[in-house]
């Protein structure tokens, strides 16, 4: 809504501070109401803006009349609404038209309202013909004050901020999650692609003798890379391991990974890691 | 690569104790773009942890923030972490661009779509009895507050507006029934005027 | 008008001692979605509390949260706060991005030093037929899957590779041994390709 840019002429502010706050558009309420409906014609630009239609101009009349809504005097209400849309017609046609539609609604309810009342059979009732007029009116200011209402709870971005810190992603370190079928697969490609190329030959070896392979490998490493041939050998892990192990020392003998020396015959046999320096770690 | 941050979380991972547990919500509260159910947050805890346990630990949060500058609300989407209204003031010092006021024509559109939604732009009409412009609704489309929810079958078949869920969060309230009750209009004025 | 929230703050207004001081901190740090420099912050008061009271309010105010589930930080554009990487897991589980995957080449290479260990990278390479970039060793090293278990006596004493304990580990298997075993994999595509 525009906010009027020069204030001096409030003398017209139309709209009762206490019931209708929203209106408030000038800033302060008014100490006092004009005592006539005289309305000055640089005014009327301020007043048009200031009335949100035909019926909130209504409301303010019976409002400053104080008067009930379910009790409007008809005769001098469209009086004076008719002073104002004369007013307002000479400034903003467009604007008008609503009013005007409105003026017709309360020249028709007035006219009713002179005509003799038909007799009525008792038990009927004959509508007042305000009543529509009424009810519109009470919806609206009904909806004018929940619009205050509304307007007076606290209010995003308005009121208050939103918490919203600052989360950095990257912080949290994502590893990818492999699984035994992953590898699988894995190695299903390897070997197709090894029939690609013919000349590879892939042959599967007993898994259990290439685990014992990289433990005896690692025992040599954390001895510092000597190791006596016993010492190589639990014989609580049962004859099942002790012949798989055994079997990886020769692996190894045989892929020149370590060697095995023995001085002489029942002497003690001992292992060394080929890589003769040991491992610099 | 940065070594000294966690791996991926276990995936049976979950807080030891009510009060780390605590600390875990007030992490992903404070650190949400957006309300969270309690739908949500059981999630946080992969599902390990009742809603019910989770509703408790909520509001002993809600408590323990009572005197601190952000409050823990239940909105109607969920939970979520505002500033205090007594701290705006500064933080618009920062922000000099001023937050949206809206017109009365504005405020009063909103107050009839929420108050007698779902309701037509002719509804709208009828009721403040004047034409209701299109910039109107506009505004309140843009907010996010208020959206089409059908078509009224009539000639024309005249959109139905509603309000949002958001606009339901941005106000603070957990459901349409904690709008401020409608006022009887005059009903006092009523009795002493009466004929 | 709004009578729920404060007015537009009186030109001077400012909080009352340190600890109202911090409170105004917190909430203008937290609900902030940039970093605030010092001279924000000061803005934040009406530049009426200098740059190096607040420099003490905030080193306060970062060990205030040091046993908390956020922490402050001071960046090079500003002070902010920052959710602590050991709660991203959970924040993680409400926004589940899909877990990276390792290449091709890295998983092959751990099939095979994990079937054929103790391997050397020529071995790999012949196996695969292609050169093993350095950083798919080193990418299953940093993981902690795959170490140097010794050197093989030939020219060059290249290194022997070997899957960890920790690779077993990760991969829910007690042994090697319980590795699927290769005969058995998928049959009818070894037969489909077979000669």
């Amino acid at each position: 809504m525009s906010e009027a840019a020069s204030s001096e002429t409030i003398a017209a502010a139309p709209v009762d501070a206490v019931l209708s706050p929203l209106a408030r558009i000038y800033g302060e309420p008014l100490a006092q109401m004009p005592h006539d409906l005289y309305i000055p014609p640089d005014a009327m630009a301020v007043m048009l803006d200031a009335f949100e239609g035909p019926l909130d101009l209504l409301l303010y009349l019976i409002r400053k009349a104080n008067v009930n809504v379910l009790d409007i005097p008809m005769a001098p209400l469209t009086e004076q609404y008719l002073v104002y849309v004369e007013a307002m017609r000479s400034q903003n046609l467009e604007l008008a038209a609503d009013y005007l539609v409105m003026a017709a609604m309360l020249i028709e309810i007035k006219s009713r309202m002179l005509l003799p009342r038909p007799k009525l059979t008792a038990g009927d009732e004959v509508e007042d013909p305000r009543a529509e007029l009424v009810r519109r009116l009470i919806e609206y200011e009904q909806m004018k004050l929940a619009a205050h209402g509304l307007n007076a709870l606290p209010q995003a971005e308005r009121d208050f901020e939103w918490v919203e810190v600052w989360v950095e992603k990257a912080l949290l370190r994502r590893l990818p999650e492999v699984n035994a079928l992953d590898l699988q697969n894995a190695w299903h490609g390897i070997l197709r692609q090894a029939r690609l190329h013919t000349h590879h030959l892939i042959q599967r070896e007993e898994l259990s003798v290439r685990e014992h392979m990289g433990l005896i490998l690692r025992h040599l490493r954390d001895a510092g890379g000597f190791v006596e041939f016993a010492d190589l050998f639990d014989p609580q892990l049962g004859a099942p391991v002790l012949v798989v192990h055994f079997l990886a020392l020769l692996e190894l003998a045989r892929e020149h990974l370590l060697e095995m020396t023995q001085v002489e015959v029942f002497a003690p046999i001992y292992l060394r890691l080929s890589d003769e320096h040991g491992v610099s770690r | 690569m940065n070594t000294a941050s966690p791996d991926n979380p276990a995936a049976g991972e979950l807080p030891a104790g009510a009060a780390e547990l605590k600390r875990v919500l007030e992490a992903v509260l404070l650190s949400s773009r957006e309300p969270l159910s309690l739908n949500d947050l059981r999630k946080v805890f992969a599902d390990q942890i009742a809603a019910d346990v989770l509703r408790l630990r909520l509001d002993e949060l809600r408590a323990e923030w009572s005197g601190r500058p952000l409050e823990l609300l239940q909105l109607a989407s969920g939970w979520r972490f505002r500033t205090r209204a007594e701290y705006l003031p500064y933080i618009e010092r920062l922000n000099p661009e001023k937050p949206p006021r809206y017109s009365r024509a504005v405020l009063e559109t909103l107050a009839i779509i929420a108050y007698r939604q779902p309701v037509t732009r002719g509804d709208i009409e009828d009721i403040r009895g004047v034409t209701v412009a299109t910039q109107v609704i506009r505004v309140l489309e843009e907010r996010g507050w208020v959206d089409v929810v059908g078509h009224r079958d009539t000639p024309g078949r005249p959109a139905l507006l509603a309000t949002t869920r958001k606009f339901l969060d941005d106000l603070g309230l957990r459901s349409l029934a904690e709008l401020p009750a409608l006022e009887q209009v005059n009903p006092t004025l009523d009795l002493a005027d009466a004929h």
